[in-house]
């Protein structure tokens, strides 16, 4: 390290730090220099958010973001391993706060302990670099997925239900990839989604998710290898099987993305009716024999 | 004309838990689309609800379509012409976190 | 929750704090009951050990054994996220403990802060139904390897460097698997061994694969889902490449595992100038020049 | 004889890094074996250092090779005969955490 040639920003401190990932060949000391002046935002600080916000927060970033409206329950710490029996009661951000900021006193840690609306989330997302979608339902990912096309955000989004999972980056604009509306220009009728609550999932599971919500994060910051755009990555834990689906481009007539939007300024307002948060107010029908 | 069918995301709840299966579609006047192979689906493999999967011709929102692992938007969609061996995968989007 | 028939062993407060996972249709009420008598070993605490520790402190068991001789040192912190900035220089067992049980206060950790030989390893496998392999080196490899043919147990084995992550389940007898031996009865030459130290890793690679560690884990003590034995996964975090490889059945030949093994009642001793740890001791002479 | 040849888990790094080859053999008199891939990858493809992948007649310990994605053992090994358009991966084991 000694005779290392001094032409960067690094302290001698970061460069201790961060050496078992800066000497990866294909990343090294620029890369450590792009996390360095580089923000991420994390949505969600469940059972995807904890190891992405985990990660997110050793790897060298500048600054990460952490929305969340509710507070840690016992229930979640099957899954939410950024959480602990000491924080059940408090909110999420903050417990989610307190882990990071024992891993990393360095990092600037904004906390947003809100429900996202059509009228707050612009304000939010566009003073982040890449955003994270961990959320656990259908209407806020449209939300964030709108939010991150207008203010040009790359949108990494993972989800998982039981055994499975599904990752991929929306709105990746140096690839020509979609966005969510341009894969799903309709939401699903409500009696067809399922929640975590409803049907349940692995810690497990989450993690992988997570961790790979994390990794495309970090390549999309650093420019370093070939980001999951235009492409989705199909996880079955059950089976231990992996798949990787090609995805349609950039669609000319989404509402959002495409030639003639209709949504500008900011996102639209959910349907009446719908909830946007992961509790049972939408039973669901298809799965209801498998409560206990 | 036999084909692969796979259902994943949850959309094999419908078609008893089984997420592969593999079929044999009679000899038709004319060619297979997935358009006439989501009919024989309703009349022939799914188990119950059938509007949790099919909405109209087409699947009800919120399930991809993949055509040997590729997005039936870059073929033809609901037109593609069906050929011996394809897989078809039925992907219900997850939501949860 | 209230109108569910009694016919087990879990209490409310479990019930309650496993919920999410036990509402899952192939795990249910019998998988929880089976964590809850079962118990796993993590050799290695570091950036494999740290995402299976979280994750199997969280599900349920019974009882988790830590093995590792090494302290915390702040270049462990951008991947390893069971310690932090509070546990510098403090043993990584002790620093794992204290993490997991603030996680989960009703798990029995037990910890063993020692380097493992040939002649103190049985003693340690045979108390666990499931080993976890996240070691960093090729002796300590097969050592453990050996000791669980010789004991019986599973081996969940996963190995990280740069970009790329391999996972596979060694001596799962269920299956016929192969252990490691079958695969690899020779030991590379040291002058191809890479080491985190070398070549260096991300930690969200490592988050993949341990999270994927602590899920084969799981399956194997509740029975559930195909096991990972006579396949190995390779992951290529660099282009998000997933693969999954079909190996040989156990091997006749096999000095450990075979119809006439060499090796018998413990492991043999390392060979004589091998080290079995993460120290520069054998320089990767291929990638000298990538260091810094 | 199209062939793809891949090397993974650090493999690459003897072969200027590039982990896929889509190779022609030239026509033989006798067919094709992993053998005899072995030395042809060893005169034509190999950067460096070829005692860190090839040892006596065959890869050296660590290194597996996957005949289309499966483990050469459970066909011939060194003696397997190609066949145009297999898919032949060499994998260096990992051993970091
Ligand atoms: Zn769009
Ligand atoms: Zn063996």
């Amino acid at each position: 390290m000694t005779n290392y040639v001094r032409n960067h920003s690094l302290s001698n401190d970061e460069i201790q730090r961060y050496s078992r990932q800066l000497i990866i060949s294909e990343f090294g000391v620029n890369a450590q220099e792009r996390l360095k002046s580089s923000s991420a935002l994390i949505i969600g600080c469940g059972g995807l958010g904890s190891p992405a916000a985990l990660y997110l927060a050793s790897c060298g970033l500048s600054r990460l973001g952490l929305v969340d409206h509710d507070n840690v329950d016992k229930s979640n710490l099957h899954r939410q391993i950024v959480h602990n029996e000491t924080t059940v009661g408090r909110t999420k951000v903050d417990s989610a706060r307190l882990t990071c900021s024992q891993i990393n006193s360095s990092l600037q840690i904004d906390t947003y302990n809100l429900l996202l609306t059509h009228e707050n989330i612009m304000d939010i997302v566009k003073q982040y670099d890449v955003i994270l979608d961990c959320t656990d339902n259908v209407i806020t990912r449209y939300l964030i997925n709108d939010a991150c096309v207008l203010c040009r955000k790359p949108l990494v989004s993972a989800s998982v239900i039981r055994f499975e999972g599904q990752l991929t980056v929306w709105n990746y604009i140096e690839k020509n990839g979609p966005c969510y509306r341009c894969l799903y220009p309709q939401a699903p009728p409500a009696e067809t989604v399922s929640t975590c609550s409803d049907v349940g999932i692995l810690g497990p599971v989450c993690g992988t998710l997570g961790s790979l919500q994390a990794l495309e994060a970090i390549k999309i910051l650093t420019k370093v290898g070939d980001i999951l755009s235009n492409r989705m990555l199909l996880v079955d834990g059950l089976s231990m099987s992996f798949r990787t689906i090609k995805l349609r481009n950039r669609q000319s007539t989404c509402a959002v993305c495409g030639t003639n939007p209709t949504i500008i300024d900011q996102p639209p307002p959910p349907p009446l009716g719908q909830c946007s948060n992961d509790q049972p107010c939408r039973r669901n029908l298809l799965n209801s024999n498998e409560r206990m | 004309m036999h084909l692969t069918l796979e259902f994943a995301g949850g959309a094999e709840l419908l078609f008893g838990k089984q997420k592969n299966h593999s079929i044999d579609l009679p000899d038709n006047n004319s060619p297979w689309t997935i358009r006439t192979l989501l009919v024989w689906i309703r009349e022939n493999l799914l188990r119950e609800r059938p509007e949790l999967f099919i909405q109209g011709d087409s699947v009800r929102p919120g399930i991809l379509v993949l055509i040997n692992d590729t997005d039936w938007e870059l073929f033809d969609g609901l037109n593609y012409q069906l050929k011996a061996n394809d897989n078809i995968l039925f992907v219900s989007t997850l939501h949860g976190g």
